[in-house]
């Protein structure tokens, strides 16, 4: 159970997360890319916030727990870093990707 | 909440450790003992699986299209086969289950002073998934097309289409046994984490935690953390076999070396994974029968910490020539060179552990000394492999594969040797046969040496891993290389003839031993405090602790041990 | 080291050979300092009657020097290796030094293909020389290498080249070699491709410059004995046992075996 | 119910369950992360077929975000009432949290249905391979919440385990999380 605090007012999250839904619906319509990514992942960043910090009472929570989730994000910032080199470009040192410019011999796929 | 904690409050009372019928108490147990022994057991009989197959193929190296006795003709596709079941059962369905589980599941609750894991049932749950994995993967050798033969690292597209393959279902068994065991031991991994960080008796800070369990706990965070993308991995390469989409396939748009580094963001913390428990099993060994205390406790936990954060960045050291790009290379390099550092210094501080010691070498402290000798060959033959321009000569060649032999054969068999022999007592009541116990450890170790030392030479000779008959190499079928291959084989065969020793010495001793009293070594842990073997419940009144576990030979005091739950004057 | 046990036959072979050479010293010298410690201690410090051990909490300045102070010596010698292994790394697969030829090598599930860029040097024209299993190189000159995959993963590696990469599917990947001596020499596939992994040799032979013509223009006659099929039949060392294995691996009757 | 007195200490002051709880999400965020990882590497790449994120239906997508922020709240709400010991709004709060998680599936169904009517099958490209093996792992993860809800639900109506609603509590918003990112991720980003 959780320990003595008071509880936020979770209905008036609720009411933000709403806000905050609508506008990451409306946001793409403007079809201007920049503004779509910030309010598609910029949104989602803030409405998980929201979530974890009000609903899971993250808050709340002690330390060692904030800890455990950055820690998860932060190793999985390592392998997209450490993978992107091969698989987010299409050439690089000394090799290129030839299903893309079509310079392969046939696959037998 | 008032209601709630009442109803927690009422909970605690409520427990009452009574005998159990034969059902729950070996078949459905719930007792982390059981289940502790449950998963050694079944890691012994994986274990004899995988030494049969590399006996198989071993053979089939040493005397090339003859039939193997006890076996048969072994085949290209049987030996791929072969090799490739041999490398998962020893990493996924021995290392880990003995180590990890088994050993994690027996240790934790009794050296840390609780009556049992946090969430039993859970505990329950997780055996019974693992072995239904290890029942998936005995099935896969059966199905029609034969077992899977990719290498157990299951490069796609090779793995993702049965038309490459020609393992149609074995393939897809084998990657559904290995996602069944992930989920086994996340379940198990969860409950061990909990267990040692909330249910620690009163009294036992950070820094009273034995070595083992401490690394125990650390490796199962560090199997946690890495394993995520390799069961997403894993999902998507069974997709690819099943449904027919193309995660890895170039064709469709997907890339072969996602699934490397998927596997070998995994692979590598894996094998800390399975290192680090060994490790703290030694660090409890070696203590105990040089009556010494660890030399720097706080370093050493330390190192492991180290060790654990730099494993997640070193993973592409399995694919320098894999494809990836040349440049990201040298990052992998520097940071694979630095993992060294802290290996060193762990390595260093256990053998000062030793100096001015009271060594005696009982078969526990024989394996824990063999051990350190054995890792250290592996250790050091490790660093001609993380730099990426000799992994142009070496990658997938023999000196890759003695190379590693030298690491996981000293962690998987060695440590799992002096942990049975170390902790029999304390598991079955009895005592083993030293004399046995010390003709089986040299029977072990120097095969084991004559096995894998000759295996750097082949590598630098130039000789590749998962090929099934060098005769088709001119420049690998001479003679000389093949007595070679000869003698390592036949080291194979007497090693695999000295482990009947053990066995005879394990179950002869577990019913007919020399009755084991409290503490046989005269150790300061917690489980020594309690009867051999400890009854369900394990504690009688729950101990207190008041200090470390390594104090050994304290000045002033007439006994060289302390146990830790000794409640000072 | 390395070349006792291998012929070294290209260029940057001897690089890796010394680069092998330093950290053999570097980490002889360690594994013969820890090695040392560990068997002394444990004969020195065997229990005797009436002894007891040393309290030692390994926490103190004083007796951390002794864990610490090697552990620094391991950093400094890391730099060198990484060092000296960049150095050689960005040698051989960073740079690409100026060409003399170039061949574009193709694995299958279980061949190599190799097409040879003719005397005009450039591939993907009419004289182009293709063969199986056969790659055939003249001595002394720089090749730039095409790596490509038909199916699965294979790795083309020499090891007299001292030369190792894998093939993806789906990629092209460029290399370089120089071959420094003259003779046949084999190309093992080093990454597992299946079932017939095991068989999926071929031929390197690196000619002086008339018999690589005089190799070239038997191919386009179609009278070249294949090398590598020659010299799979000889000198096996095992005399028993070598035309039994080689009727039952014969690429035929694998297929036969599994179609 | 009782359990070994080691289930009942907390040495680091979180309650056993709810620590257990966290190290299991701790290992999903592994599960997710490393698929969205993945996603993310083909998308930024350019790999051919991900402008197909524009067929999926934006106005399904946000219903359903709708509907599992609206049963995130009526779960917190469940934890809340139990804490003043309401045991039979809790029940009730929780089926409410059942019936979004159906409603989630209902719309989850009708969209499949929808894109694979229109010859938007798994195999077709690795938008659509990425697209239906996220949402359908999120919707097996939706399914087990639920069945699990089902079963804490009767215990609170006999009495016992009040400590679980908090727990199913964090998972589900869990799941509610994933949904976040997996939103603008497949339904809204098509650039």
């Amino acid at each position: 159970m959780s320990d003595a605090h008071t509880h936020p007012n979770y209905i008036k999250i609720w009411y933000w997360l709403l806000v905050l839904l609508a506008i990451s619906v409306v946001g793409p319509m403007f079809e201007i890319p920049a503004l779509t990514i910030i309010t598609a992942f910029g949104i989602a960043i803030v409405k998980s916030y929201l979530v974890a910090a009000y609903f899971m009472h993250l808050k709340f929570e002690k330390a060692i727990i904030w800890f455990l989730l950055t820690l998860s994000i932060i190793l999985l910032g390592v392998f997209f870093f450490g993978t992107a080199p091969d698989l987010m470009m299409t050439e690089g040192d000394q090799w290129i990707d030839c299903i893309a410019d079509k310079s392969c011999v046939e696959q037998r796929l | 909440m008032s209601q709630a904690t009442a109803a927690v409050k009422k909970d605690s009372q409520a427990e009452h450790h009574e005998e159990l019928s034969f059902l729950y108490k070996y078949i459905l147990p719930v007792d982390h003992k059981i289940i502790g022994m449950q998963y050694i057991f079944t890691g012994l009989i994986m274990a004899i699986i995988g030494g049969y197959f590399s006996y198989a193929f071993r053979m089939q190296l040493a005397f090339p299209g003859e039939v193997v006795p006890l076996y048969g003709l072994v085949g290209p596709g049987e030996y791929n086969m072969l090799i490739t079941n041999h490398g998962t059962i020893m990493i996924f369905w021995v290392a880990m289950p003995v180590l990890i589980a088994g050993f994690g599941n027996y240790l934790i609750p009794l050296m840390i002073g609780c009556d049992d894991m946090v969430f039993p049932r859970l505990n329950r749950l997780s055996y019974q998934i693992f072995l239904v994995s290890a029942l998936v993967l005995i099935a896969s050798f059966f199905v029609t097309g034969g077992g899977f033969g990719g290498a157990w690292t299951s490069y796609p597209p090779l793995s993702s289409n049965a038309e490459y393959s020609l393992t149609d279902w074995g393939a897809s068994l084998w990657i559904l046994a290995v996602a069944l065991e992930f989920v086994s031991f996340l379940l198990g991994g969860i409950n061990f984490i909990t267990t040692t960080m909330n249910a620690r008796a009163p009294g036992m800070k950070m820094m009273d935690i034995p070595i083992a369990v401490w690394f125990i706990v650390i490796a199962v965070i560090l199997f946690m953390a890495s394993v995520g993308p390799l069961i997403a991995g894993a999902v998507m390469l069974f997709m690819d076999q099943r449904l027919g989409t193309s995660f890895f396939l170039p064709s469709g748009g997907g890339d072969p070396l996602l699934w490397q580094h998927l596997f070998w963001f995994f692979g590598h913390p894996e094998v800390y994974v399975v290192l680090l428990p060994t490790m703290g099993i030694v660090a409890d060994v070696i203590t105990v029968f040089s009556r010494k205390k660890l030399f720097g406790y706080r370093t050493v936990l330390y190192t492991a910490f180290a060790t654990g954060g730099l494993s997640f960045v070193v993973w592409a050291h399995h694919q320098f020539i894999a494809g990836i790009d040349p440049r990201v290379a040298n990052v992998f390099v520097v940071t694979t060179v630095l993992i060294s550092i802290p290996l060193a210094e762990m390595m260093f501080s256990y053998i000062a552990t030793l100096y001015g010691g009271s060594i005696e070498l009982k078969t526990p402290m024989l394996w824990a000394l063999g051990f350190l000798a054995a890792f250290l060959i592996g250790g050091v033959t490790g660093i001609y492999l993380g730099a990426s321009a000799l992994d142009i000569y070496f990658h997938d060649s023999y000196f890759v594969l003695a190379h590693f032999h030298y690491t996981f054969f000293p962690i998987t068999i060695i440590g799992m040797f002096a942990a049975l022999t170390f902790w029999f007592p304390k598991m079955f009541g009895r005592m083993m046969n030293e004399t046995l116990g010390k003709i089986h450890f040299w029977g072990t170790f120097i095969p084991f040496n004559c096995i894998f030392l000759p295996l750097f030479f082949l590598g630098l000779a130039g000789q590749n891993r998962r090929v099934y008959n060098f005769q088709l190499y001119p420049d690998l079928a001479t003679q000389d290389l093949q007595n070679i291959r000869i003698f390592a084989t036949l080291s194979l065969v007497v090693m695999l003839i000295f482990q009947l020793v053990f066995i005879y010495n394990f179950f002869v001793s577990m019913f007919k031993g020399e009755k084991a009293p409290n503490n046989p070594w005269n150790a300061n842990t917690l489980e020594w405090s309690i009867p051999s073997p400890p009854p369900h419940g394990n504690f009688k009144t729950l101990p207190t602790v008041y200090r470390g576990a390594y104090e050994y030979s304290v000045p002033g005091r007439e006994l060289d041990y302390w146990p830790q739950n000794e409640a000072p004057k | 080291m390395i070349e006792y046990f291998v012929q070294s036959a290209s260029s940057f072979a001897g690089d890796i050979d010394n680069l092998f050479l330093v950290i053999t010293l570097i980490i002889g010298f360690w594994f013969f300092l820890t090695f040392g410690a560990l068997v002394y201690f444990i004969i020195r410090f065997r229990r005797k009657d009436g002894v007891k051990a040393k309290y030692i909490a390994g926490e103190k300045h004083s007796e951390t020097k002794w864990t610490h102070y090697p552990h620094y010596a391991v950093i400094a010698m890391d730099v060198v290796i990484i060092a000296v292994n960049i150095l050689v790394w960005v040698e051989i697969k960073q740079t690409l030094p100026p060409r003399d030829n170039l061949v574009r090598v193709i694995g299958q599930q279980w061949t190599w293909s190799f097409i040879h860029a003719g005397p005009d040097g450039e591939l993907d024209t009419p004289d182009d020389v293709a063969t199986a299993n056969d790659l055939h190189l003249k001595l002394g000159e720089t090749y730039h290498f095409e790596l490509q995959s038909r199916d699965v993963l294979h790795n083309f590696s020499v090891p007299a080249f001292r030369l190792r990469q894998d093939a993806v599917p789906g990629r092209t990947i460029s290399g370089w070699f120089k071959p420094t001596k003259t003779g046949t020499f084999d190309l093992q596939c080093a990454e597992m491709c299946g079932y017939g992994h095991g068989i999926m040799g071929a031929a390197v032979t690196v000619h002086s410059k008339e018999s690589y013509e005089n190799t070239m223009a038997q191919i386009r006659k179609g009278t070249y004995e294949s090398h590598y099929q020659k010299r799979r039949g000889t000198k096996t060392g095992l005399p028993s046992k070598t035309s039994y294995v080689e009727d039952k691996d014969s690429f035929a009757t694998l297929l036969a075996s599994i179609f | 119910m009782h359990g070994p007195i080691a289930t009942h200490r907390r040495a680091t002051g979180i309650p056993t369950g709810r620590l257990a709880v966290w190290w299991l999400l701790a290992s999903e965020i592994f599960i997710f992360g490393g698929l969205v990882t993945c996603f993310l590497l083909f998308k930024l790449n350019g790999s051919p077929g991900f402008e197909d994120a524009a067929l999926t239906s934006v106005t399904a997508g946000a219903i359903n975000t709708f509907v599992l922020l609206t049963s995130s709240l009526s779960i917190v709400l469940a934890h809340a009432a139990i804490e003043n010991g309401d045991r039979v709004k809790t029940f009730r709060y929780i089926w409410y949290t059942i019936g979004g998680g159906l409603i989630f599936l209902g719309i989850k169904t009708y969209e499949y249905t929808g894109k694979i009517v229109h010859g938007h099958v798994i195999t077709e490209n690795l938008f659509w391979s990425f697209y239906y093996t996220m949402t359908g792992l999120h919707a097996l993860h939706v399914i087990g919440g639920m069945v699990i809800m089902a079963l804490i639900s009767f215990d609170i109506r006999k009495g016992y385990n009040f400590q679980r609603v908090e727990l199913i509590g964090i998972y589900w918003h869990f799941v509610d999380l994933v949904w976040i990112f997996l939103f603008p991720l497949l339904y809204i980003a098509n650039f």
